[in-house]
């Protein structure tokens, strides 16, 4: 129904409608997670992955409601099963792989009850995509997401060691680099088309 | 172009210095009166300080030993003058702490003939009875680090020494010892070489000269006895061309490991002036109680290069040369890496190669800090490829385990390349002293 | 019919979920025990290490475990120590608070220097640069790097740049005693009061050139101490504080004031004989 | 501490019993405030629909949905999905125009409008954007700019010999220089939005138009049948 | 878990803290998305304010009420649920009210379900304390959230819009700073908004520090 | 010998000191902009010299009156917010009103850099915020131009320069586009000989194309820029541009087009060689500058915006912390690092 090209679906959710920067989506973790750039990397690394699942996931439970006639479910029944998909894939990573776990498990209850999980989801209901492009929107917003939190923990770090005025330290300065971020990321407006 | 700086082997990075030696290179060494008293300082060397085998009021003659070496890792030490042991004390050091020394008043009358202990002929000697003499002779790096080089002639099992290399580069300003020592000692250099391969087993030895003292070059050439496998080699002008590693990069195209020794690379360091010394001393047995040093600077009337006692008080040293009464700065060492002295009562010692004294005219007021803006000036000077922006942003903000761990801090040999280059005068040197400082602190404990 | 669809489905969800809840946790059910969080939450959370152990997290686990004592915290108070102690059923355990000490007087009004330091303002630097220019070349230096790293605003330089410690703040970190350069440092029971606060390892009375407060290792304290307490060690004297110590007889008679008694409300009393200095001017730096 | 000694198997009844009764609650409340909330937020949407059908189609009174069946014929329907057009009739149930909706990408996001065909005239006769996330104050003008609206009051869309393809394709041009019928005059500041509505309207009435004049019976009397 | 020295609080205590001390936006910074999102004017601001307080109001209350029904194990798994019910339940009434506001928040009412903010009331305060003070701390909470935005969609909007609730502001000529609009006015409003605070709070603790040192 | 009761002065090594300092590095770029503002005033007349003044004293006086508000001792001394409101100046179309330039000052410098902690912190160019800011704010003032060589340039002010405070400007003359914009927009390529000759209309500071690079050869030669930031930069452009220009010479334009028109030259030169937020080794400054080439051809050619200089040069100074945490020089005596 929405004939998107894939390149244009991915481009347009990394960089030109980059879900924290153009959409304000998931800025909780954005800002919290964005301090320390190795955290910032594994943290990028189980969004991509918990989006994916999530993309799945809706993209299941739309058909099936659809189906039943109950439309107006489709909120509870995004939140309820996103979240515990992800929290049953957390256990699943938890009991075989350790190492796997420690990398990425310990973000993944942080990340499934959040903004832009479900964002993804209701928005990739919304344009009507099929599962394909459902996918790539995913790794798109994914990737795009992942790209902010990581080029944003670069700055951090580097603004660790500067003398800043006290009242700009924490949350003000990751505000205003946010702020900056999303200056620069409007330079790739258009690209999408 | 390039090829014209190419000419002279090199290693990366470091920085070009105005050299300000002409005042002293073309001087012949002096040698220096006796001051009234000479005080010899127990630790004069890196490890242990020796034991006083003299007591107080005992005579002594020139050249004997006074004090006795405590184990490997130490020296012992010889009078530089004969005359009377007029008390064991604390003593000021370089380092600002009061040590324990040996006071002497020289005898006015005596002759000053140095006593001729048993020499060590190199035809009769075992390697082990050379480093056993280099030992007695209470022989240090006269390069500065004063570390006891018999220690560093004795390599550990499975380590072979293969080169020999002889650090004539003096790539300090204002220093000329060992380009006077170079031009004046030649046959002595030859001589310690000579012991030095025996000693090591190394296989040759190779002189590294700065391509600023070519008269030093040819005249070390020139004198190379028909069996020593000596090759003199001049090296790109340029600091901190001296150091060790530098050296061994620029001439062998070897890397010594990082916190490794130049024995990793089957090499062994000294310095040319510490070689002339063997080679002087070592025949007759004698003990090392006088060297070469650099008297320069714009504070200093009259500047040369002077043999002067172990132990004679800087302020005797001073006077003799008629220091400038506007001195504000003196430095033991050359201005990159010396000492600044807070004190003129030190006894100079066998460290001691130079002293370069400024007036209060060069003493502008030092530019004030400014924060670092990233120019990477010092990243292109430092010889170690260290990042001391970085390093020097992690120190104002105590991140000293983190420079040592991620940021190779424990490499920095402390050149100064980097604060000298630096415009915005960030003391970065100094910021890496005191994190090391820390850091070896910490994990000590 | 919408409501049965709704309730159909939504309660099916939920049973799924519920079913998955229930086998996750008996399968993978962790036993951690929740005193943890508890007791965490009852420390200062100020991470100083002062317990020995890397951080307060850590420390909660040894309390519950019962392999430390709530007083092993400095910084908490007694109230919260208290509350763990109960909290856990254990003893509160406490040590005698520590603090730290100065052994230095040697303030610029007293002390003199030799040589003036002009580079980077900190004492660890001027330290590494001809010991600091000192005329004492144990003393303090005064550049303040003990007031910049203490967290808890327990160190003040005086106007003599000398450091003071105020005992009520002191937490016993030790941050101070790794970063002073000159070991001036160390971390002693309140209760001990006698106290000598010079580090001086010469003798003499040429001393007071440079220092007008310095032990000369007269050695007077020795005599006028109960024998055994005070023993000479570097030309400085040496409290055994293993046995008793309350007394004031040995500060009486020091000519310095190189020995002194520290008041519970941490004034400092010293000795008739010490000489008194009232000036409040740095003395000149004079070479010897 | 009653926590701290909790048995390893938690309690399976209440778990249970808690999570399926809230569940049961909730489709409940959902249910009641759904149903009740329906019809209002139907008869907005299609008010709102309605709105922008008349606007779109000035002379219109009356609107039918229809829908592609097969991809041949259209069909009235009353709520479909699928592609969606809005026949306009006048007071006299003369079919005066038919109402597309056609989107794509503008210079934010992508755009949604609204645009009126009158097929006696053979041209547009009105558009509307009816979403779009331009930036406001400048590619908004797509939706307020005056000059730029009146581009669509009459927007040449005829058909060539063939009846297939359009006779000349619709293009948006600098402001200012429109020389064509069917040129839209874009707007100076918001070049890439006033392409972008050319372009969708372009690539919408190629395959609309050619389809609606063929078919053009259904709708002019389904329209009557569906009439209530 | 009660802590011995958990001041004992009252109930004005528990509705003004929301107001400032524990400011969800300005001091515990929590739910920023929507925060950022809908706050470029003060309409969708009030708008989104009140959806969220009554939200966390209904959630909190509900959570309150169940807090013993609830075993530990599906404590999150039911909170979602009760705060996703009310969200749809919100989306359809705002929906049904204006259908123009509706578009304008967007995504963003859905998105309430999880906003940080209410389930963390729910999980930290309602399901540990009884229903009045639950509603208490959710109107509290509400009402500091929806101040919040208000403060912030009121910059965006004067300034980038040149009106206050649609009320031009300005004469005709007035240039809008279209950036207030766009996402990185979004960060630097609410950035400077915190930099505002805490330089008061600075300011105000420097006052005191003065205070205290000049008796001596 | 030293008089009596004189003192020694002791200071750690090393004693000596390169003459090199900040106030130096940056006078010296100020220099090396001149040539660049004067042919601005040539070409743009008094919008340009009001241009130039305005935003270089908002951005001083920002600086200096926070230092003050802040009890800071005021750090315009060391010149490198000149150099800030010179380039920032530079940037900005000639006759933007004058409350615009100094709303996009007080942004740049109070924002970009102030609240970064002043010098050598920002790691963004506080130059390029200030005009970002201003892009994002008011679009269509920032992309109006006016042509350059207006008979009457010398002696009247465009309208749009006095707006009052907060008021659209508008425009009496006519204006122009840019070259870039009119091959976006218009499909008309604008004359090679023009390109070159700076005769076109566009940002202040950015068609001197010789003098801009005369004066980064100034800097270089004088060891106070990186030349490996611009090289790269301009090499990434001419090669991506040239290939694509090969493979359809009808929708990507020529090479020497996009080395020569728009910012690129004045923001290769002069923008991406801030050291403060560019990396700090060799090769990492080569990746710096073939990131920002690669995005200015991507933007320029597949973009919604013509230009994108200013975006490219943004983005890639939040990747150098990235780019320098990559690239470390491998420190002697160590084996060459995985990178982390
Ligand atoms: C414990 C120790 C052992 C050493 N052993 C050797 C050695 O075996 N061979 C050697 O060449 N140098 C040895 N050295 C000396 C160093 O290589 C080097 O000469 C000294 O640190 C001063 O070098 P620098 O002046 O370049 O800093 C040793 C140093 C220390 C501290
Ligand atoms: C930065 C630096 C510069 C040095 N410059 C010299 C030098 O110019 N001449 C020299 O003999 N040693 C110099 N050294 C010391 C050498 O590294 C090495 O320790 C010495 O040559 C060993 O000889 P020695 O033990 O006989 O002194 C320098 C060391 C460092 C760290
Ligand atoms: C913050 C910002 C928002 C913009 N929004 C739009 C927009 O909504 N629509 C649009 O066509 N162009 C938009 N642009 C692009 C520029 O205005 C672009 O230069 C313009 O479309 C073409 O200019 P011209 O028509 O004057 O040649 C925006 C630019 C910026 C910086
Ligand atoms: C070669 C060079 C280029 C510079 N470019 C800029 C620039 O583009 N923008 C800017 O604000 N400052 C620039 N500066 C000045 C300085 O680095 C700037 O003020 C700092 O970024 C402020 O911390 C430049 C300085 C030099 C040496
Ligand atoms: S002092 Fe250390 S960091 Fe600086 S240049 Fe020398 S080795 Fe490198
Ligand atoms: S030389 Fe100085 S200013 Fe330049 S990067 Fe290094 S520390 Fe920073
Ligand atoms: S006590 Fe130590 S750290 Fe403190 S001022 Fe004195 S020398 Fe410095
Ligand atoms: S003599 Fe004692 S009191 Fe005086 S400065 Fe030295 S250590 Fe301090
Ligand atoms: S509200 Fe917290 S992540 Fe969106």
């Amino acid at each position: 129904m929405n004939g998107e090209s894939l390149w244009s679906i991915f481009v347009n959710a990394a960089l030109v409608n980059n879900f924290v920067l153009a959409y304000f989506l998931g800025i909780c973790p954005f800002l919290g997670v964005s301090a320390k750039l190795e955290t910032a990397v594994r943290m990028g690394g189980a969004v991509m992955f918990v989006m994916l699942v999530s993309s799945v996931c809706a993209y299941g439970i739309n058909l099936v409601l659809l189906a039943i006639g109950a439309p107006f479910l489709k909120l509870i029944s995004f939140i309820v099963v996103i979240a515990s998909t992800v929290q049953l894939v957390e256990m699943f990573i938890k009991k075989t792989s350790p190492t796997l776990f420690r990398a990425l498990g310990i973000f993944l209850p942080l990340i499934t009850t959040n903004c832009a999980i479900l964002g993804l989801a209701l928005f990739q209901t919304n344009k009507g995509y099929d599962f394909g492009q459902a996918i790539v929107y995913a790794l798109g917003a994914g990737a795009g997401f992942a790209l902010a939190l990581i080029l944003m923990a670069g700055v951090r770090e580097k603004l660790e060691l500067a003398s800043m005025p006290n009242a700009v330290q924490g949350t003000a300065v990751a505000l205003l680099v946010a702020g900056i971020l999303s200056l620069a990321f409007m330079g790739f407006a258009g690209l999408g088309a | 172009m390039l090829s014209l700086l190419r000419r002279y082997p090199s290693f990366t990075h470091g920085v070009h210095l105005p050299d300000a030696k002409d005042d002293t290179c073309q001087e012949a060494i002096r040698q220096f009166p006796f001051a009234p008293v000479l005080v010899v300082p127990l630790s004069q060397h890196a490890g242990k300080p020796s034991v006083p085998t003299v007591r107080e009021g005992e005579e002594v003659s020139r050249g004997q030993c006074i004090a006795a070496a405590d184990g490997f890792v130490s020296v012992p030490q010889h009078a530089p003058v004969t005359g009377t042991v007029r008390r064991i004390g604390l003593a000021p050091s370089i380092a600002g702490a009061m040590t324990p020394a040996i006071y002497l008043e020289p005898y006015p009358g005596s002759s000053q003939e140095v006593a001729e202990g048993e020499p060590c002929n190199i035809d009769q000697s075992t390697p082990d009875d050379i480093v056993a003499a280099i030992q007695a002779a209470g022989i240090v790096g006269l390069g500065g680090a004063a570390f006891p080089t018999h220690v560093k002639l004795r390599p550990p099992d499975g380590k072979v020494m293969e080169v020999l290399m002889i650090n004539g580069v003096e790539c300090e300003p204002y220093l000329t010892t060992d380009h006077r020592v170079m031009l004046e000692q030649t046959d002595d250099v030859h001589t310690g070489i000579r012991y030095l391969l025996k000693a090591t087993g190394a296989t040759r030895a190779i002189i590294g000269i700065e391509a600023n003292k070519l008269d030093a070059v040819d005249a070390l050439r020139a004198a190379i006895p028909a069996d020593l496998p000596v090759s003199v080699e001049p090296v790109a002008v340029k600091y901190p061309q001296g150091a060790e590693k530098m050296l061994i990069t620029a001439l062998l195209d070897r890397e010594v490991p990082s916190s490794g020794l130049p024995l990793d690379v089957g090499v062994v360091v000294v310095n040319v002036a510490t070689t002339a010394e063997i080679g002087r001393l070592l025949p007759h047995g004698r003990g090392i109680q006088e060297r070469v040093v650099t008297i320069s600077g714009p504070a200093v009337g009259r500047k040369g290069n002077y043999r002067i006692p172990i132990g004679t008080p800087l302020r005797f040293a001073l006077e003799q040369v008629d220091l400038s009464p506007d001195v504000s700065r003196v430095f033991l060492g050359g201005p990159m890496m010396g000492q600044a002295l807070s004190s003129l009562d030190i006894p100079i010692t066998k460290g001691t190669s130079g002293f370069v004294a400024f007036t209060s005219a060069e003493t502008r007021a030092s530019p004030s800090e400014q924060p670092c803006i990233r120019c990477a000036y010092c990243v292109d000077a430092c010889p170690i490829h260290l990042n001391p922006s970085q390093l020097g942003l992690l120190a104002m903000n105590a991140e000293y385990d983190r420079m040592a761990d991620e940021f190779n801090l424990m490499d920095c040999f402390e050149c100064g390349s980097c604060a000298y280059v630096c415009p915005s005068h960030i003391p970065l040197v100094q910021r890496f002293r005191v994190a090391k400082a820390i850091v070896r602190k910490r994990r000590a404990a | 019919m919408l409501v049965l669809t709704a309730v159909g489905a939504l309660g099916g969800l939920t049973l799924l979920l519920a079913t998955g809840l229930v086998l996750a946790n008996r399968r993978l059910y962790v036993e951690e025990d929740e005193r943890f969080d508890v007791v965490e939450d009852m420390l200062p959370l100020s991470n100083c290490g002062a317990c020995g152990y890397p951080g307060c997290r850590a420390f909660a686990e040894a309390l519950v475990t019962g392999e430390s004592q709530p007083g092993k915290c400095t910084v908490s108070t007694d109230l919260a120590r208290e509350a763990i102690a109960g909290y856990l059923g254990v003893d509160v355990g406490a040590e005698e608070r520590q603090v730290v000490r100065l052994a230095c007087a040697g303030g610029s009004n007293v002390a003199r220097n030799h040589a003036h330091y002009s580079g980077h303002q900190s004492c660890q630097s001027a330290a590494l640069v001809a010991g600091g220019g000192k005329g004492c070349f144990w003393g303090c230096l005064g550049l303040g790097d003990c007031e910049r790293v203490c967290e808890f605003d327990a160190i003040n330089m005086s106007r003599d740049s000398l450091p003071v410690v105020d005992e009520e703040l002191c937490t016993a970190c030790g941050d101070c005693i790794e970063i002073c350069p000159k070991d001036l440092f160390s971390l002693h029971p309140v209760s001990h009061r006698l106290w000598v606060p010079c580090s001086n390892k010469e003798a003499g009375d040429e001393l007071l050139a440079d220092c007008e407060v310095a032990c000369t290792a007269c050695e007077r304290c020795v005599m006028d101490a109960p024998p055994g307490l005070i023993t000479m060690r570097d030309n400085l004297p040496v409290v055994n504080y293993e046995g008793p110590h309350a007394t004031t007889k040995p500060i009486e008679r020091c000519p310095t004031g190189a020995i002194i008694w520290i008041e519970p409300d941490g004034r400092v009393v010293k000795g008739d004989a010490a000489v008194r200095v009232l000036r409040h001017a740095p003395l000149p730096d004079a070479p010897t | 501490m009653t926590e701290t000694t909790q048995p390893a198997r938690p309690p399976v009844w209440p778990m249970y019993r808690s999570l399926v009764g809230i569940g049961v609650l909730c489709a409940v409340l959902i249910v009641l405030v759904f149903d009740g909330t329906r019809p209002i937020i139907a008869r907005n949407r299609a008010e709102a629909l309605e709105r922008a059908v008349f606007t779109v189609l000035p002379d219109a009174t009356r609107r039918v949905t229809f829908a592609l069946v097969d991809e041949r014929r259209f069909e009235p329907v009353t709520n479909g999905s699928g592609s969606l057009l809005h026949a306009g009739f006048d007071a006299d149930d003369r079919l005066v125009g038919v109402a597309v909706e056609a989107g794509g990408m503008g210079y934010a996001d992508t755009i949604s409008l609204l645009y009126g065909y009158s097929p006696a005239a053979e041209t547009i006769v009105g558009m509307q954007v009816l979403t779009s996330k331009e930036t406001p104050g400048l590619g908004d003008k797509i939706q307020t700019d005056e000059d730029f609206l009146a581009n669509f009051a009459a927007l040449d869309v005829k058909l060539d010999e063939t009846g297939t393809t359009l006779r000349h394709r619709i293009e948006t041009v600098k402001q200012g220089t429109k020389s064509e019928p069917w040129q839209i005059d874009g707007i100076t500041g918001a070049t890439i939005s006033s392409e972008a509505i050319g372009d969708i309207l372009a690539a919408s009435s190629a395959y609309w138009v050619p389809l609606i004049r063929r078919r053009l019976e259904d709708l002019e009397t389904g329209g009557i049948d569906a009439a209530p | 878990m009660p802590l011995p020295d958990l001041p004992p609080t009252t109930p004005t205590d528990e509705f003004v803290k929301g107001l400032w001390r524990e400011n969800p936006v300005f001091v515990q910074v929590l739910g920023m998305c929507p925060v950022l999102a809908v706050s470029n004017s003060a309409v969708n601001a009030l708008a989104m304010g009140l959806a969220t307080t009554f939200v966390m109001l209904m959630s909190n209350l509900l959570v309150s009420s169940l807090r013993n029904f609830i075993p530990k194990q599906v404590r999150i798994a039911s909170y979602i649920l009760i705060i996703a019910t009310f969200v749809t339940i919100v989306d359809y009434v705002i929906a049904a009210i204006s259908l123009e506001l509706y578009n304008a928040l967007g995504a963003f009412i859905s998105l309430i379900v999880v906003n940080c903010l209410i389930l963390g009331r729910a999980e930290a305060f309602a399901s540990k304390h009884g229903i009045g003070m639950a509603a208490l701390d959710a109107l509290g909470m509400g009402i500091g959230f929806t101040v919040a935005l208000l403060c912030l969609g009121g910059v965006r909007e004067i300034l980038g819009s040149g009106s206050l609730f649609g009320v031009a502001l300005f004469p005709e000529a007035f240039q809008p700073w279209v950036v207030m609009i766009l996402p990185g006015g979004g960060f630097f409003t609410l950035a400077g908004w915190l930099l505002l605070i805490n330089y008061l709070k600075e300011r105000r603790e420097a006052a005191s520090v003065m205070l205290q040192e000049t008796p001596e | 010998m030293p008089e009596p009761g004189k003192t020694l002065d002791i200071d750690t090594s090393p004693h000596l000191k390169s003459g090199a300092s900040v106030d130096i590095i940056m006078r010296n770029v100020v220099v090396a902009l001149l040539p660049i503002s004067v042919f601005a005033i040539y070409l743009f007349g008094l919008a340009a010299l009001v241009t130039l003044i305005a935003a270089t004293l908002s951005c001083v006086l920002t600086e200096h009156l926070l230092c003050r508000a802040n009890d800071k001792p005021s750090t315009v001394g060391d010149w490198s917010v000149v150099v800030t409101g010179v380039i920032y100046g530079l940037t900005l179309p000639p006759g933007l009103p004058v409350w615009m330039v100094i709303v996009g000052g007080v942004t740049g410098v109070g924002l970009g850099k102030f609240l970064f902690g002043g010098l050598g912190y920002n790691a963004f160019n506080p130059a390029l915020i200030g005009r970002a800011f201003l892009q994002a704010a008011f679009p269509v003032a920032m992309t109006s131009w006016y042509a350059p060589l207006a008979a009457d340039r010398f002696v009247t002010l465009p309208s749009s320069t006095l707006t009052l405070p907060f008021a659209t400007p508008v425009y009496d003359v006519l204006t122009g586009p840019t070259p870039l914009a009119a091959l976006k927009f218009d499909g008309d390529v604008t004359a090679t000989g023009d390109l070159l000759l700076g005769l076109t209309s566009g940002s202040t500071g950015e068609t001197g194309a010789v003098l801009i690079l005369a004066g980064g050869l100034y800097l270089i030669a004088r060891n106070m820029m990186n030349w490996r930031i611009p090289a790269a930069i301009l090499l990434t452009v001419f090669v991506l541009s040239w290939i694509f220009h090969r493979i359809d010479p009808g929708s990507y334009p020529d090479p020497v087009f996009m080395l020569f028109a728009g910012g690129l030259m004045l923001g290769a030169v002069f923008m991406a060689t801030d050291m403060v937020a560019s990396p700090m080794t060799g090769l990492g400054c080569a990746l710096y500058g073939l990131l920002i080439g690669a995005l200015v051809v991507v933007i320029r050619l597949w973009g919604g915006m013509p230009e994108g200089v200013m975006y490219a040069i943004l983005l890639a100074n939040a990747f150098s912390p990235h780019i320098d945490n990559l690239i470390r020089p491998r420190v002697y005596g160590t084996q060459r690092r995985e990178s982390p």
